[in-house]
């Protein structure tokens, strides 16, 4: 009985030491420990599927290399549905690093799936102005931007880019974001009705709740565990890479709590022991 | 008004900045001579006060499209403010300084701890100007080995343990001693089953839609975080708000006793 | 060349901060004096970078703004502190300082405050959802309690003020508890990432 | 919000005018109620058990710069650092804001004088450290573990470093006083450490600890505009619950 009282006070070098193993063991074997999809996550994906023929996607990168270790997962996963369903689409974004690094991921994806710049995909590029500059964009797009932020030429040149007039040729934003920028794509959401998707970082799932329960959104993926699910949604390359970090964060929070129990179930025992006693 | 206006002419630039040099050491050499400690104390009080003005006005003041009389006056402060506070990182530089020569000059043990840390100082410091201005290959070599090699790694490094002191803060906090530490707990544990997969696979047999589905694990967390949590949220806010309004008068009114520049 | 310098720096630095977690130790404490020392290099360059130069030298020499050197004089005000006859000029410039900075609270409380205040006006209506009805009741009761218990010029062991303020800490215990629960998910993240640097980028010894 | 629409200068003013009346009614001799806080009565025995041990107590005002929250610190502060001086116990201050130094340093000898231990006071025990949050944070755990110090304060504003702070500081087996209006960080002062001042108690804290009677009136006059905006936030509740121009009268109350 003496080692469970113990279990009040155990050396905080090993409760590190078992995180550190924990964590780890999941990217060297494989663990399936349940995994389940969320709703928002099915959303985005329902939304990408039941994109209609003429419609174009919009993805907003608002992220740069501070938020890579959540916000890149989610980019890679969403261009490679796209690039799967054969869906066209344009990145620009508010952050210098976003269109740059997502520009990286789509053309790594593109060899797999035999897309194209400029027939696939394009890319506008870091974008200044804020809301006004969206909304002239809505109004018209191609007058919006003079030239791609890759090959630096005018929009005419590319197929997928004249087929975008304004927001009407939209089908579908995707704001992938590691800050509030999403409060601007609400407003262009409500004033278009174009529908609106929300990747963020997890630490601001709990701002996006009301947009969920107002509908203005119709899909979300929060931090690491969005792009694990939406990875296993579309069969992603990096499904497995995404649910091993998953597995190491479940492992991790399975351990706090288990922990706690330990120390409540020592305290328990010891407080009964020095009643009885 | 004229005075103020640029000077392109470098002989007259330094007469005027020689001039207002001259000028202020004998303001303050006048003020240090005839007026009294108390003169100088009331002098300063009233100058806090002054002070307090300059922003409260600017905001409260009603502005034509955006502007009063005092709003072109808030960049070039704002300026000022970031100048003056810039000359000040010497001091401080110094006060550090002053601490880890002590330990080299006395050999306190670890001395050459402190020694590392000049020597870092200094590499960095001089790798980035180099690198800067300079453009010198060698300089960028370095400086890109000091900066994304520890610096930014060091830091990130740092930030990362987190992870071990939360685990460790979690296991020691959430004890079922007091009702404070239940009701924590048990909002804490709710809410971390709530983002992982294994939690919501242990509620997700309860239907998605209608009243039961309230109580699946992801529901019940967000309910806490956007009811309970940015309810009280707000309301501590509230708090701050208030505190902090009255925190800045007793300030501006000179009313703190330990921090009464011009005395009591 | 350099990238693998790079890395193989910066997997010690990691294992050199890592350290502490065991116990303090001269390992720890080199990193500990390095990444000062870095810290302090690198802000003398960046204070002249982006604040001395561009704010201060440049308009004062190169475009003639003679009257900056005032930030100058007043900045080396602050050096007198430490002698005792002349240390009231340096308390002119920090109370001068102080009071500027104690008049920009209504900015700031506006700007963080004024919405919140906004967004605590929920109409408790059931019509549209009950639920969004009961939610808006309840987070004004929480709003009320918690109010309460921060009542500090009022005696607390009268009802029904007693009642409300328990009632209040008790949301604050429930408040805080939930965003514990909601950043352990980030702050383990990080560790993940350090975790995939050192076993992919610097070991080698697991592949995506 | 660039400058201030009417709706906001009422509310404000309105809060100020109370704030300024209690306090002329405390200078006019008027006595106000404080109910006890737990953490407020530590704070002496906090100072008193470094005293014991011998060891230094250290003081962290986190990633404050020039503003109301470092003054508030600074409050505090003053009055760690007369009693310590007291009794001879060394206060270290390491400082993350290099334009802070000067006052700190100013506040610190103050209060040494104020004990009547001028010629005791150690210029080094307050310094500026680094201006990076977690260089500060690894430097202040260094001085933790090296000086052995026996009490810790945390009070300021702080961001992640945190828990970093208060978590390395119970692991040297220090009484750590915790307080700090970032209410992100909250949780982890209340998981971390002994005492923590939640929210408001931090600006009420120089009030508790000097029991001057103008601060204790200003503590006043923070109850009646914490009342100002209750009442204000249950009339928007009602407002909004009637709906129709009531309801858009308060949704426009500060447009």
């Amino acid at each position: 009985m003496e080692w469970l009282i113990q279990l009040r006070q155990i050396k905080r070098q090993w409760i590190y030491l078992s995180l550190a193993v924990l964590v780890s063991i999941p990217l060297f074997f494989k663990i399936r420990l349940p995994f389940f999809v969320g709703p928002q996550a099915k959303g985005l994906y329902e939304a990408v599927k039941d994109l209609p023929e003429d419609k174009v996607v919009l993805l907003a990168m608002d992220w740069g290399a501070a938020t890579k270790g959540e916000s890149m997962w989610q980019a890679q996963a969403i261009i490679e549905h796209l690039f799967k369903e054969k869906k066209p689409f344009v990145i620009l974004g508010y952050d210098i690093q976003g269109p740059q690094l997502s520009e990286e991921l789509a053309e790594k994806l593109a060899k797999k799936y035999g897309r194209n710049y400029g027939e696939d995909w394009f890319n506008v590029g870091f974008i200044t102005g804020g809301l006004p500059l969206l909304l002239r964009m809505a109004k018209n797009f191609q007058a919006t931007f003079k030239q791609d932020s890759v090959k630096r030429k005018p929009l005419s040149t590319f197929p997928v880019a004249r087929r975008i007039k304004d927001i009407n040729d939209i089908g579908l934003i995707i704001d992938i974001t590691g800050s509030g920028t999403y409060g601007d794509w609400i407003t262009i959401q409500t004033t278009y009705k174009v529908p609106l998707a929300v990747a963020c970082t997890a630490v601001i799932t709990p701002d996006l709740y009301p947009f969920l329960d107002s509908k203005q959104l119709i899909g979300m993926l929060s931090g690491l565990k969005g792009a694990a699910e939406y990875e296993a949604l579309i069969k992603g390359s990096h499904r497995k890479t995404t649910l091993k970090m998953m597995m190491s964060q479940s492992m991790a929070h399975l351990l706090i709590i288990i922990l706690i129990v330990l120390a409540n179930i020592g305290l328990y025992i010891e407080r009964r022991r020095r009643r009885s006693g | 008004m004229r005075i103020f206006h640029p000077v392109k002419d470098p002989t007259l630039l330094t007469v005027y900045i020689v001039a207002s040099l001259v000028g202020s050491f004998l303001v303050l050499a006048l003020m240090h001579k005839f007026l009294s400690m108390r003169a100088k104390g009331r002098f300063i009080t009233a100058l806090t006060f002054l002070a307090g003005f300059f922003y409260s006005l600017e905001f409260f003041l009603p502005a034509k499209n955006g502007k009063n009389f005092l709003t072109p006056w808030v960049e070039p402060v704002g300026d000022a403010l970031a100048v003056i506070g810039a000359f000040a990182f010497p001091l401080g530089l110094i006060s550090l300084a002053v601490v880890h020569w002590g330990n080299i000059r006395r050999r306190r043990e670890g001395w050459y701890f402190s020694l590392f840390l000049f020597i870092a100082m200094l590499a960095m410091a001089l790798s980035a100007f180099l690198n800067h201005y300079a453009h010198l290959s060698l300089a960028k070599k370095i400086y890109s080995c000091l900066f994304d090699g520890l610096y930014i790694p060091l830091g990130v490094a740092m930030m990362s343990t987190l992870a071990f002191y939360i685990v460790s803060a979690a296991y020691r906090a959430f004890r079922v001693t007091n009702v404070d530490a239940i009701l924590m707990m048990g909002a804490a544990i709710i809410v971390m089953l709530g983002q992982i997969p294994f939690g919501m696979w242990l509620t997700s047999w309860l239907p998605m839609q209608g009243i039961v589905s309230s109580l699946r694990i992801e529901n019940v967390s967000n309910w806490f975080m956007t009811i309970v949590n940015m309810s009280v949220q707000r309301a501590i806010g509230f708090g701050l708000a208030v505190g902090g309004i009255a925190m800045a008068l007793r300030v501006w009114f000179s009313l703190e006793r330990g921090m009464q520049m011009g005395g009591k | 060349m350099v990238e693998v310098i790079v890395t193989w720096l910066a997997a010690l630095a990691t294992l050199g901060i890592y350290s502490i977690l065991y116990k303090e130790n001269p390992i720890y404490r080199f990193f500990e004096h390095l990444f000062i020392g870095l810290g302090l290099g690198w802000t003398i360059f960046e204070v002249w970078k982006d604040v001395l130069q561009p704010k201060w030298w440049t308009p004062m020499v190169v475009e003639g703004k003679w009257y900056w050197i005032f930030a100058f004089i007043i900045g080396s005000l602050y050096y007198f502190i430490f002698s005792p006859r002349f240390a009231w000029m340096a308390r002119l410039v920090i109370s001068t300082l102080m009071g500027l900075s104690a008049g920009l609270v209504f900015k700031v409380t506006a700007a963080i405050y004024i919405p919140q205040i906004e967004a605590s006006f929920r109409p408790i209506t059931f019509h549209p959802s009950i639920a969004r009805g009961i939610n808006n009741l309840l987070s004004t009761i929480i709003l009320l309690c918690v109010i309460l218990y921060f009542l500090f010029t009022v005696s607390h062991e009268k009802q029904p003020l007693a009642g409300a303020s328990k009632l209040g800490r008790w949301f604050i215990m429930l408040g805080l508890g939930a965003m514990f629960g909601s950043t352990v998910m980030a702050r383990l993240s990080l560790f993940i990432d350090r975790l995939t640097f050192l076993l992919h980028d610097w070991l080698k010894v697991i592949k995506f | 919000m660039e400058h201030a629409t009417t709706g906001v200068a009422i509310l404000e003013l309105s809060i100020t005018g109370a704030i300024l009346f209690s306090i002329f009614l405390a200078r006019g001799g008027r006595e106000f109620f404080l109910r006890k806080i737990a953490a407020f009565s530590v704070i002496d025995d906090a100072i008193g058990r470094a005293v014991e041990m011998g060891r230094p107590i250290l003081f962290s005002a986190g990633l404050s710069g020039l503003g109301v929250t470092f003054f508030q610190a600074l409050a505090i502060l003053s009055y760690v650092v007369r009693r310590a001086a007291e009794y001879g116990v060394r206060v270290i201050v390491p400082l993350f804001a290099s334009e802070v130094y000067p006052l700190t340093e100013e506040v610190c000898k103050e209060a040494y004088r104020a004990a009547g231990r001028l010629e005791e006071y150690n210029p080094s025990d307050v310094f500026f450290l680094s201006n990076d949050q977690f260089a500060y944070a690894s430097g202040v755990v260094g001085i933790m573990h090296r000086e052995r110090t026996a009490t810790h304060f945390f009070l300021g504003d702080f961001a992640a470093e945190s828990l970093i702070l208060a978590e390395e500081g119970h692991s040297v087996g220090a009484v750590q006083i915790a307080g700090t209006p970032s209410t992100l960080q909250l949780p982890f002062f209340v998981a971390a450490c002994d005492y923590t001042l939640i929210g408001e108690e931090y600006y009420a804290a120089s009030a508790y600890v000097s029991r001057e009677p103008i601060i204790v009136g200003s503590i006043k006059g923070q109850d009646l505009g914490k009342i100002i905006l209750l009442l204000l936030s249950l009339s928007g509740v009602i407002g909004m619950t009637l709906g129709g121009k009531i309801a858009i009268i308060f949704q426009n109350l500060f447009r």
